[in-house]
Order: C-alpha cells, then structure tokens, then sequence
C-alpha cells in the first residue's frame, strides 16, 4: 500500500462521519473588514458554498493536513442548489451590500473546478455580481484550473478586479507533493501564474506555515523562500496560512502522537518580518484561524504573547507595517532552544510541554 | 575510525585523530550532523508504515553523507526493518531519540543497528538525557551531545542525573551546569566500563523512570560483550537472575557434570571464593575427614548453585537481608533441580546432603529425598560433628573414586565451562599453588596452561593444540607472538566472548593462542585495530 | 529550631534563625560540633558492650551540649539500648557514621533517635557522602556537612551521586568539586520530597551499595509520614509490594467490604483513575447494561487489588513489559483471596466473572469458580458481548440491589479507607460532579463533606461531628479556624498521618475539622509550630 | 560485667595460648649502640628476663594495647631460674661485655615486682653487675614500685647512674586507667617522680602514641602535654612508644573491625617536633618497634615515606637534633584530611583505605 492509498483510506474512513446538511444554504456567509488588492481598505462579503467538495480529496485522499471536505456535502449538489446558496446568501445581506466591496467566492475546495461548480452555475453567480456590482471578485482554486478558457469564462463576465487565491503551500516540490501530498506540479503552478498575468487576474498566493515532516526552522526558511518567489512570479498577494489541526487528517494523527506541532508564533513572525521586509510593496497576510489555540499555531500554551501576537497579525494583516511585528517575550528563548533541540532531534518534535 | 579497547555491553573506544593524539568514546562528539535542509522529510515515529516506506525512499540519498566524517542518518519511524544500513561508515546517527526512548521499539532500533554495524564504526545519538546516556551506551552508543542541557535551560530546568528540577536559575547558568552533568554522567559510564559496573549505572538511572526501566528489561544485551568472569566483584541488589552475567553463568554452568553421587549442598558466603570463608574451610575439614569424595554444591542467589569447581568464576555482592524473592527461590530450585536431574542420568542414584541454615532449608524444593546433616547454624560443632558422620557413613558404601581424580575432573569441567569442551587428557599432571598443566611428551615435560588470578585457564600453544578448533580465531597468513590486526583475520567463533582464550588456526591447523579484545561477533565486522593479543604460537 | 512543614518519611523543616529569614532542612549544618577534647571516650561500633556501657556513663556529661546551640552526641556503639536522649536539644548528632552505614543496627539506630525526639529537634549525620544522603533524610536525619568532600578528595576521590571515582584532578578541585555533588543531593532531596518522590531518589542511590541496599530494606518506614494519597503519581519499579505507599494502602485497603457477590475482575490501566482509561470505558458501558450492580475489582501490581471505589486513590507508573515476577503473582492473589474471603463471609456465595487477557489469566490462582467472559483482548466487540451476556444472564437471578445504593456504599468504604470509621449515614444525599455530601437537618440541608482532587473527603465540622472521636487531635482551649500550634495541642489519635482529615475535640466534644501537617505521633513530641490547620468550627 | 572483667576474660583467653619454654633462659638478650642519660653514646646490653609476667595484666587484664604478658612464663619461675637466666645471658656476651655500657634488664612487666623477681633475686642480679662495672642500669617498673625501700635496695648495691623506665604512657587520668586500663592513680606517678628524685634514680618516661577510644588528634595533644608535664617533673628522658597492636589485646578487636588505627607517622614527628622545640635539653626518644608496618605506626602504607621517617626517628633517638625531623610528602595532606575527617565522625576511624 502507497501513502496515497493510506490517505484515502483515512480520508474514506473519517468522510464515514460526515453529516448532510440543507443543499439550499451555503456553509457559512459573512461581511468582514478587508483590504482590497489595490492595498486600500473595505469591506468583503464572503460565501462559503457547500459543494461536493474538493475532487483531489476523494480521489487520492487529498492533503495531509486539510479536512475541509468534511464540510462539503456527502450527497450530490444540483446547478440550482448552488444558484439557491448564492441567492440566499445574497438575500440575507442584501441591505448591507454595496458596489464598493469584494466579493469572496469560496468553496472547500476549487471554485473553478466543474466537479464542484458546473460551468452553467459559475456563470450565473458571475453574472449576478456583475449586476450587483463590486470592487474585485475573490474565488479559490487549485492551480491546474486557472486556464486559459476559464479565465476567458470569467472575464467574459466580469469587469472588476478579480484574484483567484491558490493554495501554493510550498514551492519545494517534495514538500507540497510528498508532505502536504498536494498533487499539485510545479509546471501547474507557473502556468498559473502566466496565464492569469495574461488575463490580468491576480493570484492569492496561500502559503502553508509547518507542513508535516519537516522542522519547525525548515518550515520557516520554506515559507519565507515559497513567499519570495511567488511574489516574484507575480502574486496580487501573499496570504501565509500557519497549519492548525484539523480532524482526521495525518497531522492530526501525528500532532495527538506528539510528534507534530503546529508553529509557534515566533515563527510567523520571523516570516512574516522577512518576507515583508524583502518585499515591501508586497501585500503579505496571515490567516489567524486558529492561531493562539492548542490546535493552531501558539507559542507555549501557557504564554500569555499569544494572544497579544495573534492581534499583531491581524494588525499587521490591515495595516501592512513591518514595526507592528515588533514584540519581545521570555518564552522566545523557549522557541529559539526548540529549534535548536528539534534540528538535533532530526525528526520534528511534539509540543515542548510533553517531550 | 573507532578501535574498541574495553566492552562491558557497553564499550569504550579509542578515537583517532589526525594527530597523534585520541580521546575516548563515549563522550561528546565534535562535528555537527549536517542534514541538509528541505531536502529530506523526516519520519515521526509513529507514522504510518505506508509513509514511512515512501519517506525512507525518498531520504536514502541524503541521509547517507560521505563527507571527512561519513556518517548514515537512520531515521524509519518504529519500523526496525525499514532500516538499510549503509556498510561502514564512520558514525551512524540515531534521530528521534525523544520519542525512541520511550518506546518498546528502541531495542529493536539502537541494539540492532549496533549489531549491524562494525565495532569501528560510531553511534551517535543527539539529544539525550543524563539519564538516558548510560543506557543508550548499554545499547551500543558511542556519541553524544550538550543539545538537551540547552532545550532544558530554555525551559527551566536543571539536570540531575536522573531527572529534571524546575530551577529559577537564568538560562546561561542551567545550561552550563546541565552540560556539567552530561560530563560528569559519559565520564562515570566510562569509570564503570572500566570496573565492569555499566549495569550498575545503568540501573541507577533507568529506575527511577519506567520508560527506561522497561526498555532495560526488555533489552538482552549480547552476552559476548561481556567475560566470562570479571576481575571486579560484581553487585547485585535487583533483578538478581536476569542480570547478564548470571545469564551467562547459567548458559554454560547448566551443563556442569557432578563426579560423584554424593552431593552436598551448602550455603554461600559473603567472602569469595567460598572456600577462602571462615565457615566453608570448617566445611571442608569436615568433608576431607572422610576419604570418599564428594560434590560440592553451593546454593546462592543470583547465581543459583555453584559447583565447587566453578566457584572461583562467580564474585559478586549482594545485600544480605536473609529474605529471598520468591523468583530467586524459584531460580535456585530450578538449577538444583537440573543439576540434580543430570547426576541422576550420570549415576544410578543420588546422595543429597543439605548443610544449610534454616532459611536455606525453608526455600529448598526438590523432589528427592535428603539428609539434613546441619543442626540450626551449619558452623556449629554439632553441624559439622553431624555431617562427619554422615559422611563416614556412607564412605563406607561409597565407590573407590579418589578425590585426586575429582581435582582433575574440576579442572576438566571448568575447561568444558571457559572454553566449550574439555582439553585436559586424564593423564595430565597437576602442579604448584598457581596451578599448572603438564604433559609428557617423549622425555620432555611440556606445560598446556595455568590458572590465572580470575580462576581461569591461560593456555599454551600446546594447550591451544589439545584444544583444537574449539573457541578459534581463523586468519589467513602465519601470526607471530603479538597483536591480530583486522586486515589478517579471516573468521571467528561467534561463541567467542571479549576476554576469551582463543585458539588461533589456520587452514585448520593450530599456530597459536591468546586473547580476544573482543566477540567473534564483533571481529567478523571489524575493519581496523586489535583483534586479539596473540600469546603463544608454535 | 525546626518545624516540619513535608513530609515524604523524609521530611523538609523551616529552619528559624534570629533574623526573620528562613532556610529549609535537609541541609549543610551552619555550626561546628565541639567535642571537648580529651574529655571524652569515644565508643567504636564494635566495642565490647562492657566498654561501651562503661564508656557510656563517662561520656555522657560532656555530650550534652547546652551553647547557644543545645545538642547531644549521639554515641553508643552498636548498641541502640545504650542510647540515653536527653529531650529537647535542638540537634542530636550521629557519631561515626562511617561504620553505622555499613551495618544492620543502623535501623536501630538512626530511625529510633528520630522517633524518641521532638520533630522540632533536627538529627546531623557529620561526614556523610552523596550517595549516603537520601538514605538518611529517609531514615530522619535533617543535617550535614562537606567532610566528607575533603577527605576524599585528599584521597583522590571525585564523587558522583552513586560512587567515587579515582581522578587525578589536585586536591583543591576535587574538593569544591565533591562539595557541589553534595548540595546537588541536597536540593534534590528537596525536590523529591516536594513531588513525593523521595523514594525514588533512595533507591538510586542505594541500588549500587549492598549495604545501602540492605539498610534500607530492612527499615521498615513510620507509615503515618506519608499521606493517605500523593498528589503525584508514584513510580513504582523494584519492590513493588514492600514500598510504603503500597503497604499503607494493603494495610486498609484489605478491610474492604464488596457490596454485592457478583465480582468481576479486571485488568488495570496505564492512564489513572482507571474508569478514565478507553478500556476501562468499554468495560464500564458493558457493566452498565445490567440493572445489577456489580462489584469491579481491578487486578494490578503493585497495589494487588484495587476495587473501584477505591481507585482514585491509587496513581502510578510502572515499568509495562508484560511480565509479572513471582513476588507480584504471590502478592495479587494473596489479596484477591483475602478479598473473596470477605465476600465469601458477607454473602453466602461469591460470582467471579474474570475479565481478563491472556497473561492475567495465567496468574489467577484461587480456589472458586469462576466465568472467563473475556475472548483475548478484554475490549474487543466479542469479549464485550460476551461479558454483558454473563452479566444478563446473572442479572435475571440477582437480588434486588440497586447502582444508587451502591453508590453510597462506595463512598462509604472509601470512608472506612480513609478514616478508620463510616460517617456516612443512609439517607445521605450525594449531589454534583464535585461530589458532595448533604443531609437534612429539620428544614436545612448540611453539608457533611466533599471530594477533593486526589479523591479523598474533605470534611465540614458537621461531616466532623458525625465522625465523632476518630482520627481525632485533642486540644484544650476552644480553637478558631486557622493554625492550631503545640501550646494548644493535648493529645491525638497516633493511627493520624501527615496530610490527614483530622476532628478537633476538647473533653471528648467535638469542635471542627482540620488538615494534620504531621502525623499525631510526631504531633505528640512537637513543641512549636503548626500542628493542625483547622478548616472549619462549629 | 565490667569492661575491666571483659578484658580480664580476654586476657585469660588469650593465655590459653600461652607456651611454656625454658625457664633457665631469657627471652631475649642483645647488646645494641644507644645514647646514655648523660647524652653521650655508647653500647647497651639488653636481657629480658622471662618472669612470671606482669600482675596488673593477672590480676585486671591489664592494659588494652598490650600483650607482653604473652611473653611472660605460664609455669613458675623459681629464683634460681631467674639467676640461671641472667647468668646465661652474661655468660653469653662475656666477650663483648665492658665497664663502658648501659644494662638493661626488661621484664614483661616491672623489675622491682617482687612477684616478679624476689628481692633475692633482685639484689643477686645487682650485686653481679656491680661486680661487672656499668656505666648504667635501666631497669623497667610501674611506678607504684618506684619506693624508697626499692630505692634503697637498689643505691645500696649499685653505684652507677640507674635510670627506671616508668609506662606513664599519659597523664590523662581517663585516657591512662579507663581507655588504656593502666590502673595506676596518678598520685603514685607523682609519687614515683619525687622518690627517684630524692634517690637520684633517672626516670624515663614510656609514653604510649594513640592509645585506643581517642581520635589521632587527640592523641598527638594527649602525646604532646603527657611528654611535656614529665619533663616538668623531672624525667630523665622521654621515650615515646607508638601504639602497636598486639595480638590479643582489646586494641586488636578494634583494628581487625577498621575501628581503631595506628598512629600515622606524620603524628609522631609532630609530636617529637613538639616536645623537643618545647623542652631544648630534653632527652626525647621515640621506639621504632613495629614502626612502617601494618601493626604499626605508618603513614599510608602504600606510600615510600613510611621506612624513610622511621629512619628519621633512629636518628632522631640518637643525634636529638630537631631539624633531622624535617620531610614533606604527598601523602601529609591525606594525614590531614582523614584528622579533620575524623573529628567529624567523632569516633575513631579505621585505615583510611578500607573506610
């Protein structure tokens, strides 16, 4: 049996669990603060929209360190039960929606992947922002699906901004093929970022922080390095993902071992800090799902930095200045000496407290 | 390049330098392991099999660097058979000791990639504990590093050699204090490798913790690795019939073969060899009072029964509480019983005699009848009256042996005991207090061995002819008097122990003897350094 | 003047000085011992008991010592019954350590001068080594000093924490060198007197010492030192039945009443409390699917058997390798016996269901009857169902006994566990997760006690009141709720341990509960400090 | 029981293994170079006659360091046997015998003990060496003998310096009848001193170096002020006598245990430093018997210093110069140490290689 046929093998075993839900309703929607690709702010209005999921889930048991299939839907998804979570999502905020905002088109997995959103589907939602107006359209998508037809399938619509937000992980190919087992070639990845530069579309680099099976010092020098050149390829912006713990996935399985932990905060900052500074007219952001809790990226527990540093992201995330990552705390050390420990240790260590 | 120089399970080696100069293993080792970095994706120890098979695939050609130093990382999560050993290389580096360590797979792991491996060749395992390192040198490592005084310090702790103190002490104080204590823990294993005590600091920092102690337990160490019997007196305060040298003892002893069918059972003394204690020279007058020989059986914990003619191979110290364990009553019944078992096939019926105090008495669980010749204390006038005349009593029905005869089967069965098979023909002649072996040949009288100060035999050539292949070192050019380096060996008894009188042979034919520095196991893996100190050759 | 504030058979003292700073024994001793010169004989261990009883008497006006420091030498050869305290001194100095460590009469010696002294008084061992140190706090000694550090350091002697070894460093360094290992000892005896675990650190430090190892198994521990329950898992590799938190839990635990006849055995789990384990869930579940109560009796080394109502009270590690020793099978089933025999009285017939793996079975060794529910592993589907079908079919045929009633009754017998005596009555109402205890008093509703943490009662004065003169402290004023110190103190029960419930009496009334800091013997020789802390008053 | 009954039954043990010899010889007789009473050297002529032995050691046990008793005759020995011995003794060194020596006349207890030697005996013997011609006449005794009728039955016959070697052994009232068991009142010493006084007799004074139940340091102190009230009083020399151990003495109970050892050599020059700095024109001796063994006084004994200060000691006995005392070892500092190492353990230590 190969990795894959494990990962699918949990992955069939954890999707057992999985509960159907309304195919009507949308996973979740909701208008949030934002800054816009132009780096000036606003508001988004994102749509999270059940669908039957990411299709590299099922068929190779997908990513090491992702379930978001759990939230996608165990039964078949029409045309118009799509159109149906649109119009309802649109309906419940009707009030609040303007022609200033972005629209966030996701999925748990590619929006532009037909196996979730039939080509019909994706037009109609296209279509009905154009009437509805809006500053940029955000979707998501693996990169073999930013092509050249479904970029003209959009542009043909839309007339705002649009940014397509790729899950790049890592640029080292055994590191988002082996360890995140993203299935995703290089070659997929620099095709993505010419064709949407040829159709003036921007691409959200998602960068993963801590993929399993390497250090917590690999991790950083690979998210800083995966960074630095995808801003160089051409990305509208970076968006730095520190990994969190989700059920039924391998890092899961690793991470109740002890033998996996999610980054520390330390950590993020030192990217964070570094890719900006190489790049200062790069938007970078971090996602802070997570962060600060057990699950997600903390420093030690018991620290009380962690709180303060998740609102520097979020700061940090708003207001791009590199001084808002500025803080000092004892437990630094801690991180610094983990490093140092866990490159003797060869293979990663677990949480600090439980070595 | 490390040239093994003392084993105790555990080993010291000499490490050379360019410069004349050497130090000694186990100790700190001095270059960094360079695993490049991104290009390898490490196996946690519980990962899938599935994974680790990808993995291990995947690093094979990082993990093995063959710079100035080469060196193998070996790194398969807990499955033991993923490991491929890449042959000879200078140092192989255990990674993720952290989890290893507390896993029943560690002694499928570190032990087995030792066994694997040239004793030339190192094991380096970064990031142990004070605690950890005795028994990782147990299991065969050689290298080790400051990195856990560092992680600790950060985390406010400071080391004890067997455990962690929360200390309010600041960073740079507890790591050079918790690096003082990894100095001070690698220079007393090698003190105790050097004394023949590795066990002993092995149990006191493995007993406090039971991911260690199981570990301990479960691990059987290569009993080759140690003598057949060491110069130092050897403690035992637990574990008393597990440990490696009544392990040992036991595999060779068992086969021990009484001369008589009057067997006497005595009890120990805490002055070795017995028969040097105040209470066993009371014994033997009385057992000489009588022209009839018997055998000598002492009834001991940890060893289990000591034949007479074996007494000189067992020292030890034990604490003397006069409670025994129930598994050490069961050790000793079991071994009295085999031996009793093998006189009763050797002869047609057995005499047993039991001079023991009452403690001994209460334990004793055989299915044969025996006399209690003692009355309360065996040393007391009225014991040793008793056992007289017992003994005269039964001199009268006794066959004609000659205790003459029975000094030479002692010496016969202690050759069958150190060597795997008797080599003394019965008309050997006996001489001198530091006991010699003679033969005639012609007119002339040639010596086959003596008996050194540890009670065992030092060969002759003649000795090691009578011998034959037996216990043998095989090479492949004619060895003079002298060291046997690596490059002239050609095979070797696995039965070999460190330490042994070996016979060294050639094409079959005997050239010689002397002493191995280490197993037949461990020769046959050897490249380089000393095999064997060659002592007579023809 | 010390005043006890640990326990753990060793103990930890403030140490008062002038100043309103404070340090804590076990510690380096801050005067030196004057011996008027030439005025004394001293005693050899082995002096003739005519010589020492002479010697005795002469000595005896110069070896007590009342300076600024009042102190008594202590010096009496091998003879403990020579020993004459003089009360009260501030120190009592042990002479001659050098042979009292190597010999028997050293548990007649040094424990006995702790239990004939004031708790408020400390014991100095002059010249004691590192490895020598745990021991002696073990045994009651509060004091030390470096001399030994120097003379072997002019010897050539580096210490370690277990040995000494040979060095050739110069005499300054050893010196300060051996120095650091013995308050290296020191704080970690302070450590492990904090976490519980001061016997750990014993048995490290006597395992490699015959005569270490033999003094302390032959000491047998005041058990009233140490609580009831640690707060700290005990780790538990070697003796496992002889260690005294297993024989003061033995010692109780061996009165416990089941409450009904069905008994089903079970296997432990690493994880503590049992019933928290996965399996212990599976188990628990199959349990619940009857209406009947069931009595579950957990089969374990090194407590023997731990019934379910008894569980929170034992917390341990030990070393998982699968294999019991001889000791441990003779130990469970002797308690497993004692157990059905008690049941066996109580009800006319006993139900053994053995819910056990393989290699439990292997050591069951009783005289009844019993049902194998389980099927290999005891949580696999099938050895569930089979359980739950025994237990339907026995549910049809049981007496009409319900889980509530049960209930009650296990908190009963933890009652009985923990206080000598039920003070629970039947209409007793048990509310919450944090389980407490109410009765109806008229309209009121009083609360009696509550569970702590370590899952023993936590009494109210009425919870008191109900227990009456049990695990009593007599004092003679009308106490408040605070410190009750040795002034007020009259008398208390001597079954009371450190740590222990406590009820406050005066005249035989009761007046509140408290917590004891010491055990009531060592609280019937104070004369300073804290005693109780009184929690609640009437 | 009391312990002087305890060592009465030892002594009485212990003579059981006594052997009966010729009670017509002495037990030894030797002629040897030596320094007389007026400093001057010379030769001496030795006899030690077998008597009955000492009657403290009969009557009490006797002292628990010694066991010349052993030496002393189980049968009884006549006057005539007595007489027969000294006249042995002569008859064998007739050649080498001259007016210019000393003569010493040992027994294993005191010479003027008329259980020993009857008066008889006694003023035979005199008169024979005053026929003889001597330069002196040593003879040994407890003090409770030293009376004026001994005196005069002694200046009656003999008309050369006379000097009594006296077992002081130390004026510590404690140390000299309870730790060493000498059984003599420090009132007859004192007596002793003023009776050979008035009668010109010599006194030398034996002082024992470590008796048993005291540390080293107390012994050297002990050593030390004993020599120095001798002087006080008069002695004609001092001669001090390292303890030995004897078989079968309370002393060798102790030392086969590890619980009592000899005095280190390092001990005795310091106290003969001491005492000879202290008191200039001192006659100050120190015994050598036994000396470097392991019965004896010895430094540690595996160390070469040991057989250089006994010769140190020789020449010290002889030449009382005081810088002859000078050698420095490593070995002092262990000396050192085991004294400091001692007083803490209160009690005596054993050999500081078996502790």
């Amino acid at each position: 049996m190969s990795m894959a046929d494990y990962l699918k093998n949990i992955r069939e075993k954890h999707l057992k669990k999985r509960k159907e839900r309304n195919p009507d309703y949308p996973i979740a929607v909701w208008i949030q603060n934002d800054v816009f690709r132009d780096k000036t702010f606003g508001q988004s209005f994102t749509i999270i929209l059940r669908t039957k999921g990411c299709k590299w889930a099922y068929d190779s048991g997908g990513c090491t360190m992702c379930s978001y299939l759990m939230d996608a839907s165990p039964a078949e998804i029409t045309s118009e039960n799509l159109k149906n979570q649109f119009d309802s999502a649109v309906e419940k905020y009707k009030d609040q929606l303007n022609k200033n905002m972005s629209i966030k088109l996701f999925t748990s997995g590619s929006f532009l992947d037909t196996f979730e959103i039939p080509l019909e589907t994706r037009e109609y939602i296209f279509k009905r922002i154009e009437e509805m107006g809006a500053k940029e359209v955000a979707i998501e998508s693996r990169a073999e699906f930013v092509t050249p037809e479904n970029m003209e399938s959009i542009k043909n619509i839309l007339s705002c901004n649009i940014e397509i937000g790729v899950g790049i992980e890592s640029l080292n190919e055994k590191i988002r093929n082996v360890a995140i087992h993203k299935g995703v070639p290089t070659k997929a990845i620099e095709n993505a970022f010419s064709v949407a530069e040829e159709y003036d579309v921007g691409i959200k680099a998602y960068i993963l922080i801590k993929p399993p099976f390497i250090s917590e010092k690999e991790a950083i020098a690979d998210a800083i390095d995966t960074a630095n050149k995808c801003i160089e390829m051409g990305c509208s912006r970076i968006s730095f993902c520190p990994a969190s713990i989700h059920k039924g996935t391998l890092i899961e399985t690793l991470w109740k071992k002890n033998q996996y932990r999610p980054p520390f905060l330390w950590s993020i900052l030192e990217i964070l800090k570094e890719v900006k500074s190489k790049n200062p007219d790069a938007l970078v952001m971090c996602d802070t799902a997570g962060v600060s809790s057990k699950r997600g990226a903390h420093n030690n527990i018991d620290c009380t930095c962690n709180d303060k540093i998740k609102d520097i992201f979020n700061d940090f995330t708003v207001t791009q200045k590199i001084e808002k990552l500025d803080i000092e705390c004892d437990c630094k050390k801690e991180w610094i000496e983990y490093m140092e420990y866990e490159q003797k240790n060869i293979v990663p260590l677990g949480d600090e407290k439980l070595i | 390049m490390l040239e093994p120089i003392l084993y105790d399970i555990g080993r010291i080696c000499k490490e050379k330098h360019e410069s004349n100069s050497f130090s000694t293993t186990p100790k700190i080792i001095e270059f960094d392991i360079n695993v490049p970095p991104l290009k390898t994706l490490k196996i946690p120890f519980d990962a899938p099999r599935e994974v680790a098979e990808e993995l291990v695939k995947l690093n094979k050609s990082e993990y093995v660097r063959k710079s100035e130093v080469s060196y193998q990382i070996i790194n398969a999560g807990k499955y033991a058979d993923l490991i491929d050993i890449e042959e000879n290389m200078d140092v192989y580096v255990i990674s993720d000791l952290r989890q290893i360590i507390k896993r029943r797979e560690m002694i499928e792991i570190i032990p087995k990639v030792r066994e694997m491996i040239s004793p030339n060749s190192g094991i380096y395992v970064p990031g142990a504990m004070p605690l950890e390192i005795p028994l990782l040198v147990y299991m065969g490592a050689d290298y080790f590093d400051y990195s856990s005084a560092s992680y600790y310090a950060a985390q406010g702790y400071k080391f004890s050699k067997n455990r962690l103190i929360k200390s309010e002490e600041d960073f740079e104080s507890l790591k050079t204090f918790n690096e003082s204590i990894i100095d001070q823990v690698l220079e007393e294993v090698k003190f105790c490798i050097e004394s023949g005590s590795l066990r002993n600091l092995v149990e006191e920092t493995t007993i406090s913790n039971p991911y260690l102690r199981s570990n301990y337990r479960r691990f059987k160490p290569e009993l080759t690795n140690i003598p057949i019997s060491k110069s130092n007196k050897i403690i035992v305060t637990i574990d008393e019939t597990k440990i490696p040298e009544v392990q040992k003892y036991i595999e060779r002893a068992k086969n021990y073969e009484p001369y008589t069918n009057v067997i006497i059972l005595l009890p120990c003394s805490s002055k070795k060899p017995y028969s040097y204690s105040k209470s066993h020279q009371f014994f033997i007058n009385a057992i000489n009072s009588v022209r009839m020989p018997v055998e000598e059986l002492i009834l001991t914990s940890p060893y289990g029964v000591v034949p007479r003619a074996l007494e000189r191979l067992v020292d030890y110290d034990i604490p003397v509480t006069g409670e025994w364990s129930s598994d050490e009553i069961d050790f000793i019944n079991k071994y009295l019983k085999n031996y009793i078992e093998i006189a009763k096939s050797k002869f047609e019926e057995v005499k047993i005699i039991a001079h023991l105090p009452e403690h001994y008495l209460e334990i004793l669980d055989i299915d044969e009848d025996y006399i209690i010749s003692s009355d309360g204390n065996p040393t007391s006038d009225n014991s040793l009256k008793n056992l007289k005349n017992i003994l005269k009593e039964l001199d009268q029905t006794a066959d004609s042996k000659s205790k003459r005869a029975q000094r030479l089967h002692n010496y016969q069965e202690l050759a069958k005991f150190q060597l795997g098979k008797n080599f003394l023909p019965e008309d050997v002649m006996i001489k001198g207090r530091h006991v010699k072996f003679f033969i005639k040949e012609g007119k002339n009288t040639v010596q086959l061995a003596s008996i050194n100060d540890n009670g065992l035999f030092v060969l002759t050539s003649q000795g090691g002819e009578l011998l034959g292949k037996t216990n043998w070192v095989e090479v492949d050019f004619n060895v003079k008097k002298g060291s046997l380096f690596a490059p002239g060996f050609k095979d070797a008894d696995e039965a070999v122990s460190v330490n042994d009188e070996v016979v060294i042979v050639k094409d079959n034919e005997v050239l010689g003897v002397g002493r191995a520095l280490m197993s037949g196991k461990e020769m046959k893996k050897a490249t380089h350094g000393v095999l064997v100190n060659i002592r007579h050759v023809k």
